[in-house]
């Protein structure tokens, strides 16, 4: 099967989605499943095909090229899955909201546009199937109404104006190499003479960064995760953002390699170095961030800011294992992001939209399946050993500290020391503590929701003790992108790249676990007791049943003084004000009076006539 | 404020006049001057006045320009009145001239008697100069501007009378059309739009010039219904 | 062999008899202006391929060009009035049930000469005759923007009428400059001649004729009336007045820069004066509430863009420009229609008016998201073709000054996106308000969803396919920018 | 001066047109722009004939009593005023209905209160 | 063969030692106070007397909580070189640390996570408020110290140029104790050794008198036991990890329980003299003079290895 045949099983997907829509809800749902079990079997069985061919010839004079490398192939895996666990998501979710034709169709149109950036043998079909991504995620993000509509225009517009800078950076290339292939552009570019320039590198960046949400173009991403509907959440989260990464790794490495990369913006700022600081600030402060957020979702969106940090850094590095660590941890972020978004989902659906922390509580006592996976999918975004995103962050740190940029590492470790702040945060107010009233005869998530949950935790321990899996598929595009390429074993790593096993440290795990659990079992069975039981003391529980997890970082909050804001938001608002306002003074040249408007005509007349005595024309 | 700008303005304009007239010379007196006028060359009009005559037989060489050899911007020119005697009734479509006092009132046997003595006489002269418009000063336009004068006068003379604008819009229908079809019959016979087909006749004579004289008349009867057309419209209700 | 000639004769011709017609039968009227247009479609569709070879030179009164009038059916020519033939039509067929007021027996006949004028002016080879096309189409359009005789309409028409008028004056100071210093009319001896005469009279006629015609171009600061006009006509004229007429403008600048003077000196100046238009318009358009206020600033944006384009003097640049035209033409064309009848579903122009319009009118709303995307330039849709061609072009050119110049105007494609994407937000996202007037005559009739959906269709299928235009966009920029060429086109050895 | 002499015709159309655009710019009653707007159109037309003029043509008409030898002066120009002058003849009748609609409309003439529409 | 002796020895050194270390706690505030104080082994006997009471449970994250936080910190102390082996040949690898090719320094910081953590998550599932403002004060506090904690270890690592655990110390028992080469990173450890053992100034995570233990407000029987053997493995833990880092772990395993006793008294010391502080002020001390003792000595180290 080539990239051409999944592409257009994907778009035709989308489309004929929503034409059965027409006919029957139930066979829309079943094709749209089918449709993406079918696209994650194919790019499966494509593994290790590598491929490039024509299939749009002389589109405005270029040639559109789709490719099947390994990158690519690993990127389409990830949109693929992701796609497919929260479409059978959906399923329940959107069940009996309106225009569910428009959002299966929206949703399988947004991943089959991933799909076609990912398969990509060219920039400008690039930027077509980017461009479609975009507008098709707007229109999603916009679903819920309300708010939502503030942050889809909030996201479309930063998206277009990263998407005009995109499109001036690749025509450049365009103006200058005089084709768009990116591996005919890649041989060009290392071939000639000089280096990159950095307006290129730069505009690209914004394009990139702004999809990928790099600080200080990260302001639309909390607001329009937080408001999409939660599978989408989990698309944009999951991969979505990520194709801003693929877009890095692509333009850095695939197109420019290596060798110039080091180069651009010498001697005063290299531009990977900036990414790396980029990076780490962006570690940092989102994580702080959403420490202190109340709504579920947005917590999660400030986390992916602070995820993102991680991937950036390790790839402004330009390390084999920096790259490999970016990747791996696309991959894990995807995953266990997509299963968090989706277990708030759940809740959501479940308790009638509410996601703020405050006011809920104690449903591990109803959900327990998806406590459960929600919990292992924390772990793996704090990135505990035995999950998947351990061995990423630990790759990441590694390189960091072999490398020699102990500042840059402690970002890293202290964005890990907030992860674990704001992942308990999130499941304790979510699960945790008491169980409001009105939850107490809440129902367990139906299996369609529950499937992708645990699909995703599977994928999320198993990755963690066999990260082999995925590193050797990793080590091979480093190893494509002019790399050394990362050999891993399968439990970890030899001793050439760091210790590291995590058979055995799941093996140790496991045994004191054992050991553990008889020593307990000597010891008498505990009596179960109602939560309330023991601090109410046996007397009647109090009429409100207070709930003690609201603020529940309020130190933190108190300390740093409302400082932990999101500025650039601010800023960005801010001028978006003051822009207003100009527009609406430019407006006011309209004056309604006639003669004004025949001023003006002649005005132009006099002006082209000065400016000729005055030699300017 | 308004004033000033406006002045400063304007005098940059007349400033950018003066910059055109001054230097080389201009116009045709100029290119005389210059000894830029050639003969037979087309500048400046010398090949239609050199050669004009013997081409279209047209003794009135303004004529000769208007309707041969810039025929096609005079369909354009009629165009443009019938544009705007339709854009004129639709504009003002539905509205009804404000009854005043002196409509009421029946205009005095005089003037009414005169107005029709005068109005075959007008009508006379209007024809006269548009079907001499190829052979003296005068044309399509000007004979049609006299009829249209003529109909003026009957709307303010004898206000009763209402013109029959059923009548006046097939007019300038139909000699709108006749004007189309006289060039498309170039089209189809010479295989050039406008072109004279007919035998020119003899210079001076009124049977000469070809097709112009007869474009003329249809642009006399087309002028003169839309003008008329248009006075009608701006002083009665226009439906 | 058909003429192109028969391009303006026909449409005039019928436009004579509608009157005749509607003697005879009221309803057959209507159909007059389609029937026109049709037949120029056909005729312009058939032309095309030969004038894509070379120009067709159409001599009138049988003389040969310079003598007399000419016709030059060049590429861009016929390319161009394909289109307005195209637009015409489908604007035609929407008109004839959507025109329900006022004296339709005008309409008809005012609408088709209309697009005779703007026919004209692009196929034109004279310079005076050019005037007075232009005349025939602004004349016209006066008349239909005052159509419905309404407060606002009138007020507009009124204003457009005197901006314009003086705008044709200043158009007829240009050509009688030019006359006066070269003697002739004909635009291609015009400019076999134009080189060996003096700069200043030259550039003031330019001027002159820049500011004249920049009046119907819309060029800032020229373009106060249009939001006005394009505003209170009837939608059906709107969308042909924002997708064809002002076009002429923008040809009609080209043509007397390019062709006629081969001005470059003036391009860079364009070429900002077409960043600011961009800048303007879009900045008006994103505070606007009234729906076709902001179709028309909007308008007023994609004129700067394509006069920045033509500006950019290189092949890619001016066929960039030329599809352009043709994506924004469509495009504007269906956003009025589509707007046309939400406009009477609701009985209002504000925005929030169109709230839930997707569920009341979904085929209406469909197209006008369509519309909306292209002119943002989203793929897959045609908007995207040309505006990716433009940016092409500017990088082609290499010049830090055009790419400066485009990094501005893009920002002018942002704020775009901001308020096409409010508009699609409220006609899908915003519930529709309880109790809402619901008038029965405003449901779109098969005459309006059929050229909606047609201009809908056509804008995704050359947005996929834009080879079926890309074809001709290459002569017509060498049309435009090969001079000599030109000139021994028309003028033979 | 000499100047003012061979040009004396150009000058006074300019002024015209001039004078016309003055009065267009300045005058807030709508009848006085759209007689400025009239002002400009005759001023053109004048320019246009005068182009042509040639000092000591005739008038380019033929007759059987001068039927050669005279210098003739252009007759284009006279052509295009011609159809310059049916034009703003045009414009004029549709100003002056306009006008009429909107004196109809806003009981007023003066520009500075017709603005209805604006921004 | 010997790994698994190892693999079983580490972690009882650990929780006999740690327990004892408890005892000895006690018994040093108590001295210091001018008590006569409980018997060293009183926390053997807690225990023993904790498994034999039945509990309450409050749900199934309850009790597992516990579990994990104990499993992570005996996991931990695999990691973690325990002097060297001159002493006891039999046990080879030169050190006496199981999993040292498992996993360097990373991954023990890693795991020092979950004994928190597994507290946190069962104390939460006790829906108990003191419990609630126990853990929110436990993990600020985590993330109070963890700042200095990391800026010195990454300075450590740096100084060595390895992430290995076992190489940190070899090294320094060949090139001089890395509280000699890296001075500043040891203070700044040493001043938040109390932080991270959560002893006074800093035991408001567990503050008796005020928020009634904190997150052990609602545990009894078995798993108060086995919190109470987490701590003691967890003070165990973090002692024996400044000794690794700066005062050249042991050259055998008396010599390191040696170092490990003297570093644990001078913690007492401070313990025993000092008041509790609030979190907003654990917080502000530990991000000021340790954290930043640390960040000067990583700037030293990183200026000096890339001079």
């Amino acid at each position: 099967m080539s990239a051409q045949g999944i592409l257009i099983t994907a778009f035709a997907g989308a489309g004929l989605s929503y034409a059965l829509g027409l006919t029957s809800a139930r066979l829309r749902e079943v094709f749209a499943i089918v449709v993406s079990v079918l696209l994650v079997c194919l790019i499966a069985i494509t593994h290790g095909q590598g491929a490039e061919h024509v299939y749009y010839p002389d589109f405005l004079g270029l040639d559109l090229v789709l490719r099947m490398d390994a990158l690519a192939w690993f990127f389409a895996i990830t949109v693929s899955m992701v796609g497919c666990l929260s479409v059978i998501f959906s399923l329940h979710y959107v069940r009996g909201k309106e225009k569910e034709n428009f959002y299966y169709f929206a949703l399988l149109l947004v991943n089959a546009a991933m799909l076609g950036i990912v398969l990509s043998g060219d920039l400008l079909s690039f930027f077509i199937f980017w461009e479609i991504m975009s507008w098709a995620a707007f229109l999603l993000i916009s679903y819920k109404r309300g708010r939502a509509l503030d942050a889809g225009l909030k996201y479309v517009i930063m998206s277009i104006l990263g998407s005009c800078a995109m499109l001036l950076a690749l025509l450049y290339l365009y103006a200058n190499y005089n084709t768009l292939v990116i591996s005919d552009l890649a041989q060009q570019i290392r071939s000639a003479a000089g280096g990159f320039p950095l307006w290129v590198m730069l505009a690209f960046a914004l394009g990139f960064g702004i999809k990928c949400a790099l600080i200080p173009l990260h302001t639309w991403l909390p607001d329009a995760h937080s408001e999409a509907p939660s599978p989408f959440s989990a698309v944009l989260s999951g991969i979505l953002i990520k194709m801003g990464i693929y877009g890095f790794i692509l333009v850095m490495y695939g197109v420019v390699g290596l060798k110039l990369l080091l180069e651009v913006g010498a001697p005063w700022l290299h531009f990977h170095t900036v990414l790396c600081w980029l990076g780490a600030i962006t570690i940092l402060i989102p994580t702080f961030i959403a420490l202190l957020q109340d709504d579920a979702k947005r917590l999660l969106a400030w986390s992916s800011i602070g995820q993102i940090g991680y991937i950036m850094l390790a790839i402004g590095v330009a390390t084999s294992l920096g790259l490999a660590g970016a990747l791996f941890h696309t991959l894990n972020h995807a995953v266990f992001k997509a299963l968090l978004f989706l277990a708030v989902g759940a809740v959501e659906y479940k308790t009638g939209g509410v996601r703020d922390l405050n006011r809920l509580g104690g449903l591990i006592r109803r959900m327990p399946v998806t406590f459960a996976c929600a919990l292992i999918g924390g772990l793996g975004l704090i990135g505990v050993p035995l999950t998947s995103g351990f061995v990423s962050k630990w790759l990441i740190y590694k390189t960091l500290i072999t490398e020699g940029h102990p500042f840059l590492a402690l970002a890293a470790l202290v964005g890990t020391w907030g992860a674990i702040l704001y992942v308990y945060k999130l499941l304790h107010n979510m699960f945790l503590g008491q169980l409001p009233e009105k939850y107490a005869n809440l129902e367990a998530a139906p299996f369609s929701m529950q499937l992708p949950l645990m699909i995703c935790g599977f994928i999320i321990v198993l990755f963690g003790i066999l990260p082999g899996i995925p590193l050797s598929v990793i080590g091979g595009i480093v190893g494509t992108l002019g790399f050394e390429p990362v050999t891993a074993t399968l439990t970890g790593f030899g001793p050439q790249i760091g210790p590291l096993n995590t058979l055995n440290l799941c093996a140790a795990f496991a045994g004191v676990l054992l050991v553990i659990v008889a020593f307990r079992g000597i010891a008498a069975r505990p009596k179960p007791v109602s939560q309330d039981d023991s601090y109410a003391a046996g007397a009647a529980a109090p009429a409100g049943k207070y709930h003690h997890t609201v603020r529940f970082y309020d130190p933190l909050e108190r300390m740093t003084g409302g400082y932990l804001r999101d500025w650039v938001d601010q800023f960005y608002l801010s001028a978006a004000g003051k822009a207003k306002g100009v527009f609406n003074g430019v407006r006011r040249i309209y004056t309604g009076d006639v003669r004004t408007y025949v001023m003006y005509i002649v005005a132009l007349l006099t002006f082209l006539i000065f400016a000729h005595t005055a030699g300017w024309l | 404020m308004r004033k000033q700008i406006s002045l400063l303005l304007l005098l940059i304009v007349a400033a950018g006049f003066a910059l055109c007239l001054a230097g080389a010379p201009f116009g045709a007196e100029g290119a005389r001057e210059s000894r830029r006028l050639v003969k037979d060359n087309v500048n400046y009009g010398r090949r239609y006045v050199s050669k004009g005559l013997d081409e279209n037989r047209c003794a009135n060489i303004v004529t000769s320009v208007v309707l041969n050899y810039r025929g096609f911007d005079t369909l354009g020119e009629v165009t443009i009145l019938f544009i705007a005697a339709l854009g004129l009734g639709a504009v003002l479509y539905g509205r009804r001239a404000g009854a005043s006092p002196d409509e009421a009132q029946r205009p005095s046997l005089i003037l009414s008697t005169g107005c029709r003595l005068l109005f075959p006489l007008i009508m006379l002269v209007g024809i006269y100069i548009f079907i001499h418009g190829h052979l003296s000063p005068g044309g399509g336009f000007q004979g049609g501007a006299v009829i249209a004068s003529g109909f003026l006068l009957i709307c303010l003379g004898c206000r009763k009378k209402k013109l029959n604008s059923v009548a006046l819009g097939a007019a300038e229908s139909l000699s709108g059309l006749a004007f189309v079809l006289l060039a498309l019959i170039g089209l189809a016979v010479g295989g050039s739009f406008l072109l004279n087909f007919l035998p020119t006749g003899k210079v001076y004579a009124l049977f000469s010039g070809g097709i112009i004289p007869l474009i003329y008349i249809a642009i006399g009867v087309k002028v003169g219904s839309e003008l008329s057309g248009i006075i009608d419209n701006l002083s009665g209700e226009v439906r | 062999m058909v003429s192109p000639i028969l391009l303006i004769a026909v449409p005039l011709a019928l436009a004579f008899l509608t009157p005749m017609v509607g003697l005879a039968s009221k309803s057959a009227r209507r159909y007059m202006p389609a029937i026109a247009m049709l037949f120029n479609f056909i005729v312009a569709m058939s032309l095309l391929p030969k004038a894509l070879e070379a120009p067709i030179i159409v001599r009138t009164a049988g003389w040969a060009p310079p003598l007399s009038i000419h016709l030059v059916a060049g590429p861009l020519g016929l390319l161009l009035s394909s289109l307005v033939a195209l637009i015409g039509l489908l604007v035609a067929i929407y008109g004839i049930d959507y025109i329900r007021e006022g004296a339709r027996a005008r309409y008809d006949v005012l609408y088709t000469l209309l697009l005779v004028g703007a026919t004209g002016v692009v196929l034109t080879g004279d310079l005076f005759n050019l005037f007075v096309f232009f005349e025939v189409l602004c004349i016209s359009s006066y008349a239909l923007v005052a159509y419905r005789g309404d407060s606002a309409g009138v007020e507009a028409g009124m204003k457009y009428l005197i901006q314009g008028a003086i705008g044709s004056s200043l158009v007829l100071i240009g050509i009688g400059l030019l006359y006066g210093t070269v003697g002739t009319l004909s635009m291609a001896d015009i400019a076999s001649s134009v080189g060996s005469v003096a700069g200043s009279r030259l550039f003031i006629s330019l001027a002159f004729m820049i500011a004249g015609f920049g009046v119907e171009a819309a060029i800032f600061p020229l373009n106060a009336w249009l939001p006005d006009a394009h505003s209170s006509a009837p939608s059906s004229i709107s969308a042909v007045l924002s997708g064809v007429a002002i076009k002429a403008g923008l040809y009609a600048i080209a043509r007397v820069v390019y062709t006629v003077y081969g001005a470059s000196s003036i391009l860079p100046f364009l070429a900002v004066l077409g960043v600011v238009t961009l800048l303007v318009g879009e900045m008006c358009a994103f505070a606007q509430e009234d729906i076709k206020r902001l179709l028309a600033f909007s308008s007023i944006g994609q004129m700067g863009l394509i006069l920045f384009a033509l500006a950019l003097s290189s092949a890619t640049g001016i066929s960039g420009a030329v599809f352009l035209i043709i994506s924004h033409g469509l495009a504007k064309a269906l956003l009025f229609l589509a707007t046309g009848y939400m406009i009477y579903r609701t009985g209002s122009r504000d925005i929030s008016s169109l709230a839930g319009m997707g569920k009341r009118m979904p085929i209406m709303s469909l197209c006008f998201t369509v519309g909306a995307f292209s002119l943002m330039g989203l793929p897959p849709f045609v908007g995207f073709a040309s505006k990716f061609t433009i940016v092409r072009a500017v990088l082609g050119t290499g010049s830090t000054f055009f790419i400066t110049l485009l990094a501005i105007g893009l920002i002018g494609t942002v704020i775009e996106g901001a308020y096409f994407l409010r508009i699609v937000q409220w006609l899908y996202f915003k519930p529709a308000p309880e109790a809402m007037p619901e008038q029965t005559e405003g449901r779109a009739p098969l005459t309006a969803l059929v050229p909606v959906g047609l201009l809908a269709v056509l804008i995704v299928t050359i947005g996929l396919l834009p080879g079926i235009v890309g074809r001709a966009l290459g002569p017509a920029a060498d049309d435009l920018l090969d001079r000599a060429a030109y000139i021994q086109h028309v003028m033979g050895d | 001066m000499n100047f003012l002499t061979s040009y004396i015709h150009y000058v006074g159309c300019f002024a015209l047109v001039l004078i016309g655009l003055y009065v267009a710019l300045v005058k807030s009653n709508l009848i006085k722009v759209i007689i400025g707007i009239n002002l400009i159109d005759t001023g053109v037309n004048l320019f246009l004939v005068a182009t042509g003029y040639l000092g000591g043509g005739t008038a380019p008409i033929f007759s059987k009593a001068a039927e050669q030898s005279q210098e003739m002066v252009d007759p284009v120009p006279q052509a295009l005023v011609l159809t310059a002058i049916v034009i703003g003849v045009s414009v004029l009748a549709l100003a002056l209905a306009l006008a009429i609609k909107v004196y109809d409309h806003n009981g007023t003439l003066d520009l500075r209160k017709l603005k209805g529409l604006k921004w | 063969m010997t790994r698994i002796i190892q693999l079983v020895l580490s972690p009882l050194i650990a929780l006999v030692v740690g327990v004892l270390l408890l005892g000895l706690s006690r018994k040093i505030i108590a001295r210091i106070h001018r008590r006569y104080g409980p018997p060293i082994y009183q926390p053997v006997i807690d225990v023993i007397r904790m498994m034999s009471q039945r509990s309450i449970s409050h749900g199934s994250l309850f009790d597992l909580g516990v579990v994990f936080a104990l499993a992570g910190s005996l996991v931990t102390v695999m990691f973690i070189p325990l002097g060297g082996t001159q002493a006891c040949q039999p046990f080879a690898h030169g050190v006496l640390c199981p999993l040292s090719s498992s996993g360097g320094l990373l991954v023990v910081m890693y795991l020092m996570l979950l004994g928190p953590l597994g507290l946190a998550l069962g104390a939460g599932d006790s829906a108990n408020p003191n419990a609630s403002i126990g853990v929110s004060r436990k993990l600020l506090l985590a993330l109070a110290y963890e700042v200095p904690f990391l800026l010195v270890i990454l300075a450590v690592m740096s100084h060595y140029e390895t992430i290995s655990l076992t190489e940190i110390v070899a090294r320094q028992q060949q090139a001089g104790w890395g509280a000699l080469s890296v001075p500043l990173s040891a203070v700044a450890a040493f001043l938040i050794l109390p932080a991270m053992l959560g002893v006074r100034p800093f035991d408001l995570v567990s503050a008796p008198q005020e928020i009634a233990s904190g997150p052990m407000a609602e545990y009894g029987g078995r798993s108060l036991a086995l919190i109470k053997l987490y701590g003691a493995t967890h003070l165990f833990l973090v002692i024996a990890l400044f000794v690794d880092l700066f005062l050249g772990g042991g050259v055998n395993l008396a010599t390191f329980l040696l170092k490990m006793l003297i570093v644990f008294m001078a913690v007492e010391m401070i313990n025993a003299v000092l008041p509790r502080v609030k979190i907003e002020d654990a917080i502000k001390f530990c991000w000021k003079w340790p954290a930043g003792l640390a960040l000067l000595q990583m700037a030293i180290t990183v200026l000096s290895k890339s001079g």
